[in-house]
Order: C-alpha cells, then structure tokens, then sequence
C-alpha cells in the first residue's frame, strides 16, 4: 500500500511526533503526538501524492472498563484516543490518525483533556470537535466556539464516556 | 334596485349620518389614539368614510378614485412606513399635557370659526329639490375625463371666449400633476434610500457580486484539476473491471 | 335617521371642518412623524369634503361649482399622494439618520 | 445594522433601512426537514446570518451501540436516514463484514445491489418531492411519493416493513428475495421510466424552479471538499467522485461488472454524462442545463439528483440480470452474538445523501467496544452557515432543501 | 326591486321596501361569497386532487366528498379563537373582517347580467378594483397585530406586492374602458353581446395582450401562487394569518376565494363578454328583444312602475338567468385557471415578484394600452370586423333616464351636430346598428351641453 512512503515521509518531517504506526490493523492506522497533530494534519492536506483533503470522521474512543472483574484482564490503561479518519478526493487514499489522550487532563477529574483543534485545516473538523465535545468531553484548543451541538447547552455530563451515568433529572424531565 | 336614486330623502340622510359619523368618529380615534399603528388604521376607517360621503354627493368618479388612490395607496404606503419604523419605543408615544390643552384650545376655537361659517349662509343651509335625473346625471364620469383632457361638456352651452375654444377644461393642470407626480415619485424613491453603498449597483446584481467574491476567496489555492479527474465517458466501466482485466 | 332634517350642503361643511379641526390638532400634538403626516391627510381630506360638497350637484343644483369641484378635489387627492410620498421618504431618511420618529428632536437647526 | 466595509459586497445596499432581527426558523417549521432549527439573523427579506441548531432528535445511538450486538443495532441504523433504511443497513452490514472478514457470496452480492440502488431510488424521489415543496410547489410531492410507494410495495414484501426495514444484516440479508419479485420490480422500472419525463417537467426544466435554484447557494469544488460534503452535495459542486467507483475495495467490489456513471458535471465543458437512458425505445436525452445555472449551485445539487436516479435504474436493471443468473446461497445472517474481534473498522458507503460511514471497535465481546456513525448529512448541513450569508430570505429554504438533509441521521 | 315590494305589498314608496330591497340583495351576494367559499374550496380539493394523480374528498355528504368543506367550516368554527399573548387584540380580532368585507362590499357593483346589479354605479371598474385593493389592510393588520415575525414578513410582502401590482392592474383595465368609452360595467358587457368575435379580448392583438396581463396582475393581486408569497408555507410558516385559528382563520379563505372569483368576473366582463355567451342564444331564441336590452337596466326599470313590470316579462327573466349563469361559469372558468397554476409551478422569489411587476408586467401594460389607443385612433378591423359578424353595441348611457321624451332625442340629434367639431378618443367610435343602439357615445356625453 502506498501508505508505507506517507509513513517514512512522515516519520523524517516529524520524528518524534509520531508515536507508533501500525500497518497490521484493517485500517492502517498512525499515532501522533497532540503537540504536533495540526502540522501534521496540514502536511497529509497539503503533501504532494497524499492530498488528504476530507476530514471524514472524527470519533473519540473511551477506553475505560467499569466492570472491575474485567479491568484486571485488559491490557491497556485507561485513556482516550482521538480518531481521526482522514481520504482524498484527489488521489483516492485513506488513512486514519490516532491521538492518544488521558481521561481527564492532569487526572483532575471534571478537567477536560485537550487535543489541538484541526478546525482551521478541515473545515469540516468543525462539527466533528464539537460533536465530539459534546458527547465524550474532548477540549479542542483552538477551536472557534466550542460549544455543545447535539446535547442541549446546559447538559450535564459526556454520554459516550463509559462512566456516564444519566442524570437522574433534566429540568424536571425523569432522566432514569 | 337603484336605492339612492328613488329613495333620495331617506337614504341619503340615513348614510350622511352614517358615514359623518364614522368618519368623525374615527378621525377623533386617530387624535386620540397612542399607537401608530391603530392610528393609521383608524384613519385608513376615517377615510374610507369620507369616500362614502363623496358617493353620497353624487361624485362617483372622485369616491372611487379617494378609496383607489388615497386609501388604497397612500395608506398603504403610510402603514407601511409605520411598520418600518414602528419599533418597540415609538408605537407609543405620550403628548405633551400642555401641547393638547394649547391644541384643543386653538382647534376648538377654530372648529367654532369653522362651523359658523358652515351655517352663516342661508343659501348653503337650504336643502334644495332635486330630480331623479339630476341625480343620475351627476354621477356620470365622462364630463370629468372630458374635463381633464380640456373639454367642459356641461359649459358648452354658455358663451365665452374660453368655452367656445374649448379652452375650460383642466388639461394643463393634468398634465402639470402628472408630470409632478412622476418628479415626486422618483424623488421620494431617491430619497428614502441608504446611501450608505454603491458597491453592488452594476449591471450585474450584488447577488452575483456577492458570489463571485465568495469564489475568489475560497479558490486562491485551489487546483481544481486535483480534484475533477477527467470525465468518464459514457458507460465506464468500473475501475476494477479494467484492473482484473489486466 | 331623521335626525337633522334633509341634508344640506351646510351639514357637509360641518364634517369637512370637523375633519380640518381634528387633523390639525393632530398634527399639533402627536410627536411621532407619522403620526403628523396622518393629520396632514386629515386636514386635506376636510378642505376636500368642502369642494365635493360646493362641487356636488345632488345636494345644491343651483350655484354649485359643478365639475370645478370634483376636478379640484381629484388634484388635491392626487397632490396628497405626492406629499405623502414625500414625505414618507423623509420620515424613513430621518429615522436612518436619527434612529427615531419623535419630531420634537429634530432640532438640529436649532441655534 | 449592516456594517459599513465598503468593499465587502456581503453587505447589500439596503432600499429602506430597517433593524436587524434574530428569527427562529424551526424546530416546528414547514420547510427544515424536521426538527432543524436555524437562527437567522436578518435584516427585512435579506439574510446576513444563519446558524443551524442540530439535536432535536438525538438519541445517542452510539451509546446505545455499545450495549447491543451487532446485529441487534441494525435497527437504530434504520432510524437514522429513515428516508434510506436499507442504505443504512448495508453500510453498517459492511463495515461488520469487514471487522470479522467475512466474505459475501455473489447471489447476496447482487441482492444488496438490486436493494440499495432502490433505496436510493426512493430517497432521490423524497428529497426531489420535498425540494418542490420547498420551493411552494405540492404536486411533485406527491408524484414523487406515489413512485416511492411502489418501491416500499416491493420492500414490503421482501422484508414486510415499509420504513425501517432492517434487512440487510451482516452476512447477507435477512431472507432471499420471494419468488416472483424481480418481475414485479422489472415491472416497476418499466412505468417508473415513464414518469421521470413528467418529474422534469414538473420541476427541473420549469422557468419558475430553474429562477429559483439557478445560481443560488453556489458552492465551489474546494468548499464542498472542505465542509466534508458528500454524495449528490459534492458531486453537484463538480467533484468527480462516487465510493461506488472510489470507495473500498470492499465496496466497490460489489458493483463489479456493473455498467453505470458517476453523474457529475464536468467543470471544463460542464455537460453531464450523456443519457444513456432509454425510453420507448428512443434514447431520451437528458434535459438541457438552463443558462442561469452555475456549477454548484442548488439547480445542480437537484439535478444531480435527478439524473442519479436513471443510473439506480440502470443499475437494477442489470443486477436483476446477474442476480437470476446466479443461484445458491444469498447471504445468512451471522449469528446473532457474533463474536467481534478485538480490532476496529472504519467504512463508508456511497448512501443517497452521501458518504455515510460506520466505524466500530471490537474488544473480542460480541458487544462492540464503541460504534460511531460518521453522518452524511450531518457534513452537508455544516456548509449552510457559509452558504447562507447575504441571501434572500426565500432562499433558505432553497439552499437546505437542496443539501438533502435527514434530521434523523444528523442528530442520530 | 323596491317597486315589485310595493306592489307586493300594497303600500307606497316607503323605506321599508328599499329595506327589503337592499336586504335581499345583500344576501343574495353573501350567498356568492359563502357559498361560492365553500363551493371554490371543495372545488380546488377536487382540482389539486385531480391535478396529483389523488381523488380528494370522497365521503362527506354523499358523492365526491362536496359537502367536506361544509363539515371543515363546522369544525373550524368549533376551534379554539387563539390570540396570542404579544398580538394587538383589537387589531388582531377584527383583521379577518376587513378583508372579508372588503371583498364582499366589492360584489356590490359587480353586475351579474344586465340588470342583476346590487348597486348600480358608473364607475363600477374602478370601484371594484379600488373596494379590491382594501384586502391588502386585512393582511397588513393582521400580520403587524400577530406579533409575530413570520406574520410581519408575510405581511411587508403582500402590501410591496399588491401595491406594485395595482399599477399594471389599472393599466390593463384602463384599456376595455377606453375602447368602451366608459366605466360603466353593465356597459362595458352589453357591448360585447353577440358572437365571441365582439369579445373585447379578440377586439386586437393588443387587447389580448392586455387580457393576458390582466389575469397575471390578478392572480398576483388575490395572492395566488405562484405569487402567494404572503402565505410562502415553506419560507413564512403561513404568512400573515400563521397565529390564526379557528372561525378568523377561515375568514381569510373565504376573502381569498371570493376575490378570486371577482377578479375573474371582471376579466370576463372586461374582456371576456360577461354575461353574453359566445354564441347569442338568448337573442336568437329571440328571449332578449334588442329594444329591451338597452334599456333594461336597473335605474330604467326604476323610471316607473309600468316599465319595470312591462321588462320584467319571462323572457328577460330566463335571458338574465342565461347571463348570470354564463357569468358565473366563466368566473369558475378562471377560478380554475388560477388552480390549475397554483398546482402546477412552484413559488416565486419577492424581488422576482417585484421584477416581474416592474420590468414585465407594467411595460407589457403600457404597450397594450398605447397599442389598442392606436388601434381604436386608426380604426383598424377589430377582430369582429374580421369575420363580418353582426355588431351589437348596447350603450346605456347616464342620459337614458333623460332621453324619454321626443323632444329630448331631438336635441340631442340637435347636439351631436353642434359638437361635430369637438374630437375625442370615441370619435372613431365603432360602427352601430342604429336600430339596436339607444345612444351613441360620444353625442351623448355632451348630450347635456346641448340642452343647456
């Protein structure tokens, strides 16, 4: 595939800034350090040969077992990771970005943990943050107005991290 | 079912009182009343009933054109200039105690003025009899289209110089008002508009200045050809057909 | 119905200047300048009133104005069209400049 | 109060100037496609601002995702594009094949074919119907939903739900087609020709429509890639770009030996594909592009549309084909607690309104770790703020009615 | 009517005939207005039904569903009267009113065949478009007193529209007066009697032009699509009358569709023959003797008893009943063109409204109306000339009630040579059948000159 040039390319402009690369997974997928996540999105937009110009998806993935019996078996610790899934109109490729975050930043519980927002490379980016802010609690620096989009604007709580839990009452609406 | 024509003595005091009544009634609404918008209403009522009244003195033609042109335009001109400015401060606005002692004063002596003048002549106090015919005749608008192209039908008969040349009639007034009417309109058209921008006023509208822009901004970088692979012709095939086939 | 007795020209004039009276009061007190330009309409309508009512051949048919009247009334109907619009565009002009309709702070000429 | 940059042609020059207000078009109005409320900031008839309010009828699908099996999900994808059910369930189906690997066979292969290009029938006839009412016209409404009830009479009887069909699952679909169906669907295909003509009639060549949508909500090629649009959305601004061409192996796969266009204008010559569309025999050209209509704009969002629907045909017409050419097994269902292996898939398909894409995180559990719906419309919509500044207020409704939005799939 | 009352009664001139008289004939047009309410909106059901491949109403009252609209009236008046809390109440209440005695005082001077007139006026073209042009304060008020902002929109929309729209409007009527000589709508139709050659729409080109404009202008004037931009569902929510329900609400509709229809019975009697059928049935049957119908207006019938009764004969009466039934199918006849457009295209933009008013509409008016000038000036062949088709022209004029006498027809013939000299417009007025014509036009403007 020709990921493998990207993945050279990216590791001489970046170094240190990528992280890991698997080439196993279904999606070939690279992980990259949240200090350099905007230069890199603007160089895989911008990269001759790659032209990373769609944003598709923006997804954060909680990775936090709550059953404790099952938490002892699972090999990793707990954190987030941004995913971001990137194509190219112009040249048809597709790539996925990772960006590995803790739960809560300093693990000061209720300290939303911060990624560089792409807003300003991907239009699109735009949505996909503050849907993800929204929903898992993710604070993208950088963003134009981060703000809630689905849920109402004085919701409590990030419902797709897994330790959310309904609250009991929404303006005197029964939550559960 | 020719109503004012026969029944003359009845109906015409029952629909004088009727639309006397409304008409003052209403314009004592929009004197009293705070809110421009009801003002305008009632005047718009007020005015309607004076064209009742031109009806009721036998001019037709000028009843028609008071409710066409004076409450059919004007008025709405007027509502809509309310509506545009009618925002919350000025729907309502107070009087000034002593502007309405000052106004009912000098309006009240004028109404006196008014009316005595109204009921000094004993020719105009008079009611005097009329024929069915006279009352049709009065109604008839063609001597008043005549009269404004210059031709005064009901003076023929007397003999002056200006009527045996055809010479009475108001064609020049007519032209003089239509020509104001039009330096008016315009002028009024000029002048209610912001000068604030000239940018979008050529031939092409700011619409399509508008668009324009938009594109000359998002495609400073834009290599269009990146992205529009050339065209396939008709009936492609799929790509990987042509990559199994290899 | 039978109020006033048959009605005369005399009765006409009555609301004409009933109509003048209530127009230029209005155009006296009311602050908004809309609000002065419905007195202005008022006050036309009752100079109107009188030349319809001299004008009209039903109620005097000796020594009435004949057409002259309804003539004159249909100028002055038209004439107040064209001041409306006048001077509905400078109301609108005024309230873009001035962000308000209320005459009395049109002082600007004031010394 | 419009600012006074001189240069900066969004700020039109006003005939009177009034004040500026903020109205609230939704959630509750006629023409947002359900429950999208956009503010508008505008000043008389001209808007300078819209901002779209989204989640009037979020559920938090994905949350719900991570509680169920994979095929127990396949429902909460129906109610996502509910205009598109059976697109939805093949997207979700896929990316679930393409996590545990699992390879379809070709009868199954031509049944999603035959599906999801009649899915995409019915939603085009909707979304041509509601744009017409959009723009005040009803009766395109109802010829399109006439046509539409023809398509759920047939997916009725393959799957006997008429909205949210839940049919194709993961491993294939939940039944074969019955017997005798694809006559009835050949039959379909044959009365649904001649309608589309009257559909032209009725909207696409009509002087009143082309004024109305004819240069209006104009968004060029890098916009369009820039707010992620996709589908009729990006192709109508001039992309050359279709997943059923450029997609996935795993996707594109299932059209091959399929003959059909991708219609997009080309932005050099801006002619269409040439109609390859028969009709009675003649070969019916497609209608001409009006003179107003600018690349990108509604009139071609719509036509985009239009012309996508004759290629479904096409497509179902030879996929019926191959499908009673072949037989054996269409495609079991997989289990219903299918183990999903500890590794994660990102897929998109080629839906009606554009690329909808499914992403899923297995933990070896037969309850995906995370699911994530990567929405079409929710992209679409993203461009209506930029695309609505300094317009009529007439226009709103012209701009999203022409992004095809589905309020169902944007708040999920 | 009066007198008949009298006579039925045995009591003299009194006002409780003309009562009775102005009573019934206010009734008479309420029935047009409800009635015909009900009847245009179960009418545009079938229609649209129709028109979308659909049947509409089936069930209520029987076969195709005609009494729907009758059980919709029963359940909106049953409806809650909603006003909302920001709306001007007293605005807001009696908006729906307005309009709905607007377009019902309109019918006043409509004449449904010569003679069937609820107030006969010499003016009645302008006093059916200016009674017309008073809807606009119903939606204006309604939609300023909603207190709402859709309501605000739909209302700024509708009086920039209607306004504009008045312009061309009167231009386009301006134009069957003029040829006509004037204002009169009993006279205007009387003088299109006979084959539909005579119809003023096939009088010149220009005049078709003119009808054409004329119905555009029209259905722009009642508001209908595709120019119902004060009621754009998909833009406005409903416009003007969104914060309506209820009784007010339907008010509107009935307003709506009765000054639908009177648009279209006036294009018929302007331009269209009125209440004479393209082909004279009535006068071939000999039903309408033509020394009858100059005369056989209302204000004649009035002169004296004797006359009245004397044209009151059965024959005048099925030829009227013959009129107002051709009036009547050729006002629906329009009605359902305006359906037909409605349900057919799809809703134009405001300023493409306005354009077309102005770069199209008022033009297209202009040169209809200085082109059938002309074509009357240079007595070019009409469109009756053309297929040699016998003329009729049946002017009643104002000085029908004068001319009784002989000696009044004598100075009158005394008159039409002194003023010989004097050219107007109507000079070159059309040639007339002396037999059927009362008087003719020109002469008898000035008719009461002579007398003097």
């Amino acid at each position: 595939m020709s990921e493998i040039p990207l993945v050279s390319e990216l590791r001489e402009k970046f170094g240190e800034g990528i992280i890991d690369v698997n080439l196993e997974a279904i999606d070939e997928w690279v992980e990259v350090n949240p200090s350099v996540l905007v230069e890199v999105s603007q160089y895989l937009k911008e990269a001759e040969g790659f032209r990373f110009d769609m944003c598709n998806s923006i997804t954060v993935v909680d990775y936090l077992e709550t059953d404790p019996k099952k938490a002892a078996k699972v090999d990793w610790e707990p954190h987030m990771e941004v995913v971001y899934h990137l194509s190219s109109i112009a040249t048809k490729l597709t790539l996925v970005l990772k960006v590995k975050i803790p739960r809560w930043k300093n693990d000061v519980e209720g300290e939303l943990p911060t990624v560089p927002s792409v807003a300003g490379v991907w239009a699109t980016a735009d949505w996909h943050e503050r849907e993800a802010f929204d929903l898992s609690g993710v604070n993208f620096l950088g963003h134009p107005h981060l703000k809630r989009i689905l849920c109402p604007d004085d919701w409590e709580g990030y419902p797709l991290r897994k330790d959310y839990e309904m609250p009991l009452e929404y303006h005197g609406i029964r939550g559960r | 079912m020719d109503l004012i024509a026969v029944a003359w003595p009845y109906w015409h005091q029952f629909f004088f009182v009727l639309f006397a009544a409304t008409a003052i009634g209403f314009g004592f609404g929009v004197l009293l009343s705070k809110n421009v918008v009801r003002m305008a209403f009632y005047l718009v009522l007020s005015l309607g009933s004076t064209a009742g009244l031109f009806f009721l003195a036998g001019a037709e033609f000028v009843g028609a054109m008071q409710l066409m042109i004076y409450v059919g335009g004007t008025m709405v001109l007027l509502i809509f200039g309310v509506m545009l400015t009618a925002q919350k401060d000025f729907i309502n606005m107070d009087t000034h105690t002593q502007d309405w002692i000052l106004a009912t004063i000098v309006g009240g002596s004028l109404l006196m003025v008014l009316l005595f003048g109204a009921f000094g002549s004993e020719d105009w106090k008079t009611p005097q009899d009329i024929t069915d015919a006279e009352v049709q005749a009065t109604k008839e608008a063609t001597p008043l289209g005549l009269a404004l192209t210059g031709i005064r039908v009901d003076t023929l008969g007397e003999s002056t110089d200006a009527v045996a040349e055809g010479k009475s009639g108001y064609l020049m007034p007519f032209i003089i008002v239509s020509i104001h009417l039009l330096v008016v309109l315009i002028g009024a058209a000029y002048m209610a508009r912001t000068k604030k921008l000239s940018h979008a006023t050529d031939d092409k509208s700011s619409r399509a200045k508008l668009m324009l822009f938009k594109m000359e901004h998002e495609e400073e970088q834009l290599e269009e050809e990146q992205y529009v692979v050339t065209h396939r012709a008709k009936s492609a095939l799929n790509p990987l057909d042509s990559e199994n086939e290899d | 119905m039978l109020l006033i007795g048959t009605v005369s020209v005399s009765w006409y004039l009555a609301v004409g200047a009933v109509l003048f009276v209530l127009g230029a009061v209005c155009m006296a007190t009311k602050r908004n300048l809309l609000g002065v330009l419905m007195g202005v309409e008022l006050v036309l309508n009752g100079a109107n009133m009188n030349f319809i009512a001299f004008g009209s051949k039903v109620l005097r048919p000796e020594g009435s104005l004949g057409l002259d009247g309804q003539l004159i009334a249909l100028f002055v109907i038209v004439l107040a069209a064209a001041e409306a619009a006048v001077a509905l565009a400078i109301a609108l002009n005024f309230y873009n400049n001035h962000n308000t309709v209320d005459v009395d702070r049109a002082n600007e000429l004031n010394g | 109060m419009a600012t006074s940059k001189i240069d900066d042609p969004r700020v039109i020059e006003f005939d009177v100037r009034t004040d500026e207000m903020l109205i609230n078009m939704g959630p509750q109005h006629p023409s947002t496609h359900g429950v999208l409320r956009l503010v508008l900031r505008s000043d008389g008839e001209v808007v300078s601002d819209v901002e779209p309010h989204l989640g009037y009828l979020h559920r938090c699908a994905e949350k719900i995702g991570e509680n169920l099996t994979a095929r127990q999900w396949i429902p909460y994808t129906d109610r996502m594009d509910y205009l598109a059910a059976m697109n939805m369930n093949l997207g979700w189906s896929l990316v679930i094949e393409k996590l545990i690997e699992y390879d379809l066979p070709e009868r199954g292969r031509h049944l999603r074919v035959i599906i999801s290009e009649m899915g995409r029938i019915a939603s085009h006839l909707v979304a041509m119907g509601t744009y017409g009412l959009d723009l005040g016209s009803f009766t395109p409404f109802l010829y399109g939903f006439r046509e539409r009830e023809r398509i759920l009479n047939l997916f009725e009887e393959v799957c006997g739900a008429r909205l949210t069909y839940s049919y194709l699952t993961p491993g294939g679909a939940t039944a074969d087609l019955p017997s005798g169906w694809t006559d009835k669907c050949r039959e379909f295909l044959t009365q649904f020709k001649e309608v589309i003509p009257e559909l032209h009639t009725l909207l696409t060549t009509n002087s009143i429509f082309v004024s109305r949508t004819a240069g209006i909500g104009v968004m060029s090629a890098r916009m369009a890639i820039d707010y992620g649009c996709t589908g009729p959305v990006l192709r109508g601004s001039g992309v050359y770009h279709d997943l059923r061409f450029h997609g996935e192996e795993r996707y594109t796969e299932m059209y091959d030996g399929y003959v059909f266009d991708v219609i997009c204008a080309d932005p050099e010559t801006g002619k269409y594909p040439e109609s390859n569309y028969e009709f009675h025999g003649d070969k019916l050209d497609y209608p001409e592009i009006p003179r107003q209509a600018i690349l990108g704009d509604c009139w071609h969002r719509f036509y985009v549309r239009m012309l996508e629907v004759v290629q479904s045909v096409r497509l179902i017409e030879q996929a019926i084909e191959k499908y009673e050419a072949t037989s054996g097994d269409w495609g079991k269902p997989i289990k219903l607690i299918q183990k999903l292996p500890a590794k994660e898939a990102y897929m998109e398909t080629e839906a009606p309104r554009g690329q909808m894409g499914f992403y899923v995180v297995g933990n070896g559990d037969s309850i995906p770790w995370r699911v994530r719906a990567r929405s079409s419309s929710f992209c679409n919509l993203s461009v209506t703020a930029p695309l609505c500044q300094g317009i009529l207020l007439a226009d709103i409704p012209a701009i999203v009615g022409s992004l095809d939005v589905v309020m169902g799939e944007i708040d999920r | 009517m009066a007198d008949f009352i009298d006579y039925l009664f045995g009591i003299d001139d009194s006002w409780f005939s003309y009562l009775v008289a102005a009573l019934v004939a206010a009734v008479l047009i309420l029935h047009v207005v409800a009635v015909g309410a009900l009847l245009f909106i179960w009418m545009e059901r079938k229609i649209s039904g129709r028109i979308q491949d659909r049947l509409g109403p089936t069930r209520v009252g029987g076969k195709f569903g005609w009494l729907q609209t009758l059980a919709d009236g029963i359940k909106l008046i049953a409806k809650e009267d909603i006003t909302p809390d920001l709306a001007d109440r007293f605005l807001f209440k009696i908006a729906p009113y307005i309009g709905l005695a607007a377009s019902y005082a309109a019918f006043i001077a409509l004449p449904f065949a010569d003679g069937v007139v609820g107030q006969h006026l010499n003016t009645a073209v302008f006093f059916v478009l200016a009674v017309l042009g008073l809807e606009v304060f119903s939606v204006i008020l309604a939609g300023y007193a909603s207190g709402s902002k859709w309501s605000l929109f739909g209302a700024m929309r509708e009086a920039a529209q209607v306004v504009s729209y008045e312009v061309p409007l009167g231009m386009c009527v301006v134009v069957p007066v003029m040829i006509c000589g004037t204002m009169n709508l009993t006279t205007i139709a009387n003088m299109q009697s006979g084959f539909f050659t005579n119809w003023l729409v096939f009088n010149d080109p220009f005049t078709f032009l003119t009808a054409i404009i004329y119905f555009t202008c029209a259905t722009a004037g009642v508001n209908r699509a595709p120019f119902d931009l004060a009621e754009a569902e998909s833009e406005l929510v409903a416009g003007f009358h969104t914060e309506y329900s209820g009784l007010r609400w339907s008010l509107f509709f009935m307003a709506e569709y009765s000054s639908m229809f009177i648009v279209s019975a006036l294009a018929s009697i302007l331009f269209f023959g009125g209440p004479h059928g393209p082909i004279p049935i009535a006068d071939i049957l000999g039903l309408l003797p033509t020394e009858n119908l100059g005369s056989g207006s209302a204000q004649a019938f009035n002169e004296n008893a004797d006359g009245f009764f004397a044209a009151m004969n059965v024959q005048v009466m099925i030829a009227r009943v013959l009129g107002v039934g051709n009036l009547i199918l050729k006002g629906v006849i329009g009605v359902t063109l305006m359906m037909w457009i409605r349900w057919s295209f799809p809703r134009l933009r405001i300023d493409q409204v306005m354009t077309m008013c102005l770069k199209y509409c008022v033009p297209l008016a202009a040169i209809g109306f200085i082109g059938a000038t002309a074509w009357q000036y240079l007595d070019l062949p009409t469109g009756n000339a053309l297929v040699d088709a016998p003329r009729y022209e049946h002017h009643e004029m104002w000085t029908d009630g004068l001319s009784k006498n002989e000696s009044d027809v004598e100075a009158e013939a005394e008159a039409v040579e002194s003023v010989e000299e004097v050219q107007t417009p109507h000079a070159n007025d059309k040639v007339t059948d002396a037999s059927s014509v009362t008087v003719k036009t020109v002469p008898v403007s000035v008719e009461k000159g002579g007398d003097q």
